[in-house]
């Protein structure tokens, strides 16, 4: 690995190893962290054959956390690209756990929609690539609201007819969201008085709730259980076959998030990850995405292979998506959204 | 004597409570539907898609290393331990010590070994679970050989002296054969609670391929489908099996012994 | 002279690799949570070496100590019901033919052999709002019950995984007294009540303390069930302690935590010694 | 009083009893002798009410016992393991079966008192079962059956575990309550001379069935068949065919002097039983008697055994002699005795 | 041979052996009697090996034995607990010795076959200890032990858990095998008919230590300690001073007839010692003897016991005699006997 230094600006803490582009991969193999059902089933067998890689193995983690957990807890975590969400990419950044991307080793990066190569956790991509973005809104059964929600505070205040039978995530900074925003303030705010607000917010709505749920959301509205979720917009099931399942975005606005791929520093495989890397990028693999896991996908060539449906999710062009806030990582103050989340679901 | 028939109640509904759920599990097996909750016909659609599943197919595997790896490391350690500890020493707090992992909380031994894994920087895997299972499922069989040696008689090894065995002999003829249904029998434990241990596992196995356990909770958390509950007819038909095959086992061994 | 040098040598080949593992593998990690306790927490998981009082603090603060107070009363109550189940079916187990005992026994822990987390699904179906219970309510025109993501759920789920831990130490207990204690006291007079009272309870009181401690220990420091069952919304100490590791990466509070639990288990442990022998 | 009748159990293929009939007398003091596993304690039981016949019926001055539940029956049972309460302390123990009928504590304390003095285990009341020897704990399950004072008391086994010396004081205790309380006892024991000294009656069992009834010495003396002659103290046996003269006729032997206790067809298998205290060792050149060489002395504090090998039969001839005995091994001697002292009976029952 | 010389052993505050000394010769057979708990088994584990003394020697023919490991003395253990090992057959559990000193199978199977055969179990070679009974439990121990024909047999308590008949026939076993074989026997025993009439010399402890040792006869008839008087055999003892005439001077009684052991100065405290077989009942009119009335009447197959309570005497003077005995309880009699049968010695030691 190389030396790590702090710049002042805060972006690359590690210096950038000597990669050859030469490399013999057949001599590397691949370990990547993602989460379930974020890559096609084949994707390892597939890269085997196309990149020579000795072996390709996937682990999948749930939530970011529990990803952060595995890349920071140990030694050598023995991941060599890890999917992240944009300000996780950027704490772990910070804590000098990547290696830069070497733009050299990724023809493909200029298959990336111009607006994704500027998104504010890591502008210009200097230690990410994003795989997939989008936002975050309230998913709801059209048949069983009595009215469309249009705030966020239909969720955190829910009508009798809601009455537990919400459901919002706990993913720290998504959980904050939507009181951050019913208030007006900004998703990256760092000011306590501002989150003591929301705190109270979401401590006030709890009893209320169904649950919190942070991957099964989408089941529990087309069981019924749930008639309004938190979901971000690819995991809002609107392509359910009964089509009476919608997803909105609140007008006090929300969020830009992007899922990311990094190199991890400790990895001894570097050429092959910055193939893999390149290799999602290639339109074929990366429709793959928005196909069947229903995100759009920074990346132009392939979201023009997709065939979209006129209004559904997918159908929301970079510009627009780049309306919502994108999440930084907060330094130091992000605990206070740890904390947070901690205290709320500790009540 | 005579005993209360009321005493039946709890009895029969004890038995009800433990085996419903598991009778609705593999009712739902049989699903056709997509749904966990509404029967909607007879299918083996869901056997089929349990048999293609890799992930579970490998957490079996892995489990199964996981449970015989720490089993053996437990057997060994554990029975050596119950004999030093009954033989060599009055220590209250070796006793405690060795008793330990049994009564703490798994939470707790999972967090202090991932705290103590990070701190030694290990690359964790396959073998820090099988480390950390051994822990516990040491305390175990410990503790089961050692019941069995409180029951056992010294004087047999005095005997075995007396009769101008020397002290390797003895161990070997003696002792060893007296502990074995206790070393039998805490194995047996130890196999057991590792193959159905999540908690620890799910702290301590890193980027390694899962455990089943791991699996099936990831599985649950990302939703419910019928593929678990074939999954669980399965593992209920291999307990019984095995248990049916024991039983039959022991009852040989018993009629062996009569002889 | 020979024999005590022989005892030594015996004492170091018998004790020596159990102890080191157990020295490594639990003492070490254990004082490791034990010393966070007291120190920052790093942003990543981990500490900064810097003392602070502030866990404890925490810790007292009504939010969480509510949650400690909310487990132990889970764990009470699932303990109580599980002794309430399985005394009088230990009980019955007990006088059983041997044939009949042995398959009986074997019956309460054949759950166990089924896999942990997918018994605990079991419940998501039987429960869940479309779930088998609410189905069949419906039959009956009932209104869907809220039976899930609740403290009932958590102990249902509960008192299903444990009960054979409760089961088999009372079988232990109840098979090993000698029936004629009970003859003898019938022969002095006494009403099986006051056989039971007076001679069957007492005599079984440490097979109740090893069961109890069985089901409420791993009830109290449980994160699945909670998780699975509560909905995440009725949490307990144990999950407060996973999200502290694994979700807030805050080890200090998390082992501040974890202390909390393992020094209510000291005390009941003490106690269950204490009593036992008494008994 | 008790009236038994026709009491039958068997355990899978094991008799424990087949068709026992007795009868107790009020105050009576009655013994069961008989070799271990031949049913004793499984009477006992029934009696108590442990256990249920499979046939015959049990009854107490008239009133059927089999149909009461074991606690509502006034009847005490000593148990053979003693059963005593391993969480109670030794007075706790005694006066459990007092404070069930409710008595005030001034009384149930007074007489677990009294009794503890009686078995001498004053110094141990606040013990537990476990702090005592054995011995201790049997004299605390006695304390604990008789402290109720019930109409029938049945002891399995009382004194098995105490020495010679704490043994004859229990014994005499025993007697003393049967006297004054007028309790009625029943009481199993393999010890023969136990069984002797101490019961007016005794029951001798062999294999679920009753041998014989009788007084103690009527026992010793006129044993109807061969296995009560044998199994009630020592005895030597010689068979034969019965002779006109009352005694024996032997194929290796003989005429031998003898008493039949019942007539017999002269000519029938029959059997002479002599007790070694009834033989008389008399110098090899004397003119009656069975010729044989001491095989070995054995020493038993009051008395000596001799075993003298008679050539002719499998096992030695025993004699006891009082004290010491002056024979040595190898010395020529004549066994005999006085026809009176030897009883004939009909062999093969 | 053996020579045992001043081994003490204490646990905790329990004093089990106190400075014990004793020397057993070659081919003897010595048994040690005395009440439970004095300190006899823990001499036997010493002598074997597996407990250390905290002071004494122990020599075997002049070599030092507290140096060997238990498995290198020339010495046999047979346990009171038996010892056996559960997961054996009899004949492994028999052979398990033999087959220690790599002795060729052929001899092993017929040793172990003879010894067997000795002790009546060959029909149960293959079964399990479980499956046998207690007796049956201790004959495999005792053959067990004695299949190895070591230099020194120690028993303890090798027929305890006999039933009368079969005990003859293994005291006449362990005779025959002390002649023939040469064994040097050191046998445990609490039972002193048992000790009487087996042992050459019996070695009586109390407490720990050492009492008297001597023949059996010897000790019966001249015990040299009030301990040894009462615990051996029946005593009737009487505390007074030593009188001029060899006998005693009661206070209750006047002069006492009896033959000092040994030299007395007259007017030092004295017990006077008669066995109950030694006692006369005589006639209540008789001119000699201290009147008293009949207590009780016990049979005890060949002897009654009588007790006799003497005006003056807190314990009722014991008498035996022969066959049944014709006295009632309540009758008048004299208790009496001669000067010859009773001893006198020091008393308070
Ligand atoms: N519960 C039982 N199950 C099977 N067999 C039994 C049971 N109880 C007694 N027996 C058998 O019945 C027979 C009589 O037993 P019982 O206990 O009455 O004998 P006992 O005369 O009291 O003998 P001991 O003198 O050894 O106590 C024995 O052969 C015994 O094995
Ligand atoms: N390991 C031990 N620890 C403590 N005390 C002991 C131990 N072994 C023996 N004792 C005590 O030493 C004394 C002598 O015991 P020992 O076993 O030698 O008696 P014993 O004469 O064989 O008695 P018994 O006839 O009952 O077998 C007893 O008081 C006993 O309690
Ligand atoms: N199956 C894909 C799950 C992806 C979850 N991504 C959440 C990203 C929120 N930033
Ligand atoms: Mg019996
Ligand atoms: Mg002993």
């Amino acid at each position: 690995g190389g030396e790590s230094s702090s710049s002042s600006d805060g972006t690359t803490v590690a210096a950038a190893d000597q990669l050859k582009p030469d490399a013999d991969l057949s001599k590397q193999s691949l370990q990547i962290t993602v989460w379930d059902g974020y890559t096609p089933k084949e994707l390892p067998q597939r890269v085997k054959e196309k990149l020579k890689v000795q072996d390709m193995k996937v682990a999948l983690h749930a939530t970011n956390e529990e990803a952060m957990n595995k890349l920071t807890a140990q030694g050598d975590s023995g991941v060599d690209v890890a999917f992240v969400s944009g300000q996780y990419a950027q704490a772990l950044n910070a804590q000098g756990l990547l290696e830069p991307i070497h733009p050299e080793l990724i023809p493909n990066l200029a298959n990336l929609y111009p607006e994704a190569t500027q998104l504010s956790y890591d502008k210009g991509n200097k230690y990410s690539v994003p795989y997939t973005w989008g936002t975050t809104g309230i998913c709801y059964r059209t048949d069983l609201v009595k009215s469309k929600p249009t705030s966020w505070n239909d969720l955190l205040k829910p009508p009798a007819w809601a009455e537990k039978k919400v459901t919002m995530m706990t993913t720290e900074r998504w959980l904050a969201l939507p009181a951050l925003k019913s208030l007006g303030y900004s998703v990256n705010t760092d000011k306590d008085e501002e989150i003591t607000k929301a705190r109270e917010l979401l401590m006030a709505q709890k009893p209320h709730l169904l649950t919190y749920d942070d991957t099964t959301f989408g089941d529990k509205l087309v069981s019924g259980e749930a008639v309004m979720v938190e979901a971000w917009d690819g995991w809002c099931p609107t392509t359910d076959p009964k089509g009476n399942i919608a997803f909105a975005v609140p007008k006090e606005g929300s969020d830009l998030w992007v899922d990311t791929m990094v190199i991890m520093k400790s990895s001894k495989n570097k050429e092959a990850a910055h193939a893999l890397i390149n290799y999602i990028l290639d339109p074929a693999i990366h429709s793959w995405a928005a196909e069947n896991i229903n995100y759009k996908v920074p990346n132009k060539a392939a979201m023009e292979k997709v065939k979209i449906a006129k209004g559904s999710l997918l159908d929301i062009p970079p510009a627009r998506l780049l309306d919502g806030e994108s999440i930084i990582d907060l330094g130091a103050a992000s605990t206070k959204y740890t904390r947070l989340s901690a205290d709320v679901q500790a009540k | 004597m005579r005993r209360s028939k009321l005493l039946y109640v709890p009895f029969w509904a004890t038995y009800v409570f433990l085996y419903a759920p598991i009778a609705v599990l593999v009712v739902m097996s049989f699903n056709a539907g997509e749904s966990a909750y509404t029967y909607e016909g007879f299918s083996l659609k869901w056997y089929g898609e349990l048999a293609g599943d890799d992930r579970i197919m490998n957490g079996v595997v892995n489990t199964l290393i996981v449970a015989v790896g720490s089993t053996v490391i437990a057997t060994v350690l554990g029975t050596l331990l119950a004999v030093g500890l009954a033989r060599y020493t009055r220590s209250k707090l070796l006793d405690a010590v060795s008793l330990m992992p049994a009564v703490l909380p798994d939470l707790v031994l999972a967090i202090g070994l991932l705290v103590f894994y990070g701190m030694i920087q290990l690359t964790l895997g396959l073998y820090s679970v099988i480390l950390a299972h051994g822990v516990f499922a040491m305390a175990f069989v410990a503790a089961v050989v050692r019941t069995r040696l409180s029951g056992a008689d010294t004087s047999l090894e005095e005997a075995s002296r007396d009769l101008g065995a020397g002290p390797v002999a003895t161990f070997m003829r003696i002792t060893l054969p007296q502990l074995a249904p206790g070393i039998v029998a805490g194995a047996l434990l130890a196999f057991t609670l590792s193959l159905d241990e999540f908690v620890i596992a799910f702290f301590t196995i890193g980027n390694a391929e899962p455990t089943l356990p791991i699996v099936i909770y990831s599985m649950i958390r990302f939703g419910v489908t019928p593929k678990i509950n074939a999954l669980a007819a399965i593992l209920l038909l291999v307990s019984f099996t095995a248990v049916i095959a024991g039983q039959r086992l022991t009852k040989i061994g018993e009629s062996r012994a009569q002889d | 002279m020979s024999r005590s040098r022989g005892r030594r040598l015996g004492a170091f080949v018998f004790l020596t690799p159990g102890l080191t593992y157990l020295v490594v593998l639990l003492l070490v990690p254990l004082a490791l949570v034990l010393s966070y306790t007291v120190f920052q927490r790093g942003r990543f998981g981990g500490v900064v070496y810097e003392f602070t009082a502030e866990n404890f603090e925490r810790l007292v603060d009504p939010l969480y100590l509510d949650v400690v107070i909310g487990s132990l009363k889970i764990a009470a109550v699932t303990t109580v019901i599980a002794l309430l189940a399985g005394y009088p079916t230990a009980y019955l187990i007990a006088q059983l033919p041997r044939k009949w005992k042995t398959i009986a026994l074997v019956a309460i822990v054949l759950p166990f052999w089924t896999n942990f987390i997918i018994r605990v699904y079991a419940w998501i179906i039987l429960l869940s709002g479309p779930g088998l219970v609410n189905s069949g309510l419906k039959v009956f025109g009932i209104e869907p019950l809220e039976l899930l993501y609740n403290e009932g759920a958590i102990v249902a789920g509960l008192v299903y995984s444990y009960l054979p831990l409760m089961v088999l130490p009372l079988f232990a207990a109840i098979e090993k007294l000698d029936p004629q204690l009970r003859e003898a006291s019938a022969n002095l007079g006494a009403s099986g009540l006051t056989t039971f009272r007076k001679v069957t309870l007492p005599l079984t009181v440490p097979g109740v303390l090893t069961g109890s401690l069985f089901v409420f220990v791993p009830s109290f420091g449980n994160f699945v069930i909670p998780e699975l069952l509560g909905g995440s919304k009725s949490l307990m100490v144990g999950n407060l302690i996973r999200q502290q590791f694994l979700s807030a990466r805050d080890w200090p509070f998390g082992s501040t935590l974890a202390l909390a639990l393992i020094a209510v288990l000291l005390v009941l442990l003490v106690a269950q010694a204490w009593v036992a022998r008494r008994a | 009083m008790l009236k038994i009748d026709g009491v039958s159990r068997t355990f899978g293929d094991v008799t424990a009893l087949d068709g026992v009939s007795l009868e107790i007398g009020q105050g009576e003091f009655f013994a069961l002798l008989g070799p271990s596993g031949c049913g004793k304690t499984t009477l006992l039981r029934i009696i108590a009410g442990f256990e249920t016949p499979d046939a015959g019926t049990v009854t107490l001055d008239g009133d059927d016992l089999l149909s009461l539940q074991p606690n509502r029956r006034p009847i005490s049972l000593m148990f053979q393991s003693y059963a005593l309460f391993p969480h109670m302390t030794v007075a706790k123990n005694v006066a459990y079966g007092l404070e069930r009928e409710r008595l005030p504590r001034q009384e149930v304390r007074q007489r677990v008192g009294e009794v503890l003095e009686t078995v001498g285990l004053s110094a141990h009341a606040s013990r537990k079962p476990a702090q005592l020897s054995g011995g201790q704990r049997q004299r605390v399950a006695l304390a604990r059956s008789i402290v109720k004072r019930p109409r029938l008391l049945l002891l399995d086994e009382p004194l098995s575990a105490l020495d010679k010396k704490v043994r004859a004081d229990m014994q005499l205790e025993l007697k003393r309550l049967q006297h004054e309380v007028g309790i009625t006892f029943v009481v199993v024991t393999h010890d023969q001379e136990e069984a002797m000294s101490l019961a007016d009656r005794i029951a001798v069992f062999d294999n679920g069935q009753v041998r014989q009834v009788d007084e103690p010495i009527a026992l010793y003396e006129r044993p109807r068949s061969p296995f009560v002659a044998d199994f009630v103290g020592a005895n030597n046996l010689f068979p034969g065919v019965a002779g006109g003269s009352g005694g024996i006729e032997s194929e290796t032997f003989g005429e031998l002097a003898g008493t039949p206790l019942t007539e017999l067809e002269p000519g029938t298998e029959a059997l002479l039983a002599v007790r070694p205290e009834k033989i008389e060792l008399a110098d090899e050149n004397a003119a009656r008697g069975l010729a044989g060489s001491v095989l070995d002395v054995s020493f038993y504090g009051g008395v000596s055994h001799v075993s003298v090998d008679v050539p002719g039969r499998a096992k030695p001839v025993l004699a006891a002699v009082q004290g010491a005995a002056t024979l040595s091994v190898g010395a020529k001697v004549k066994v005999r005795w006085d026809a009176g002292d030897a009883v004939v009976m009909a062999a093969g029952q």
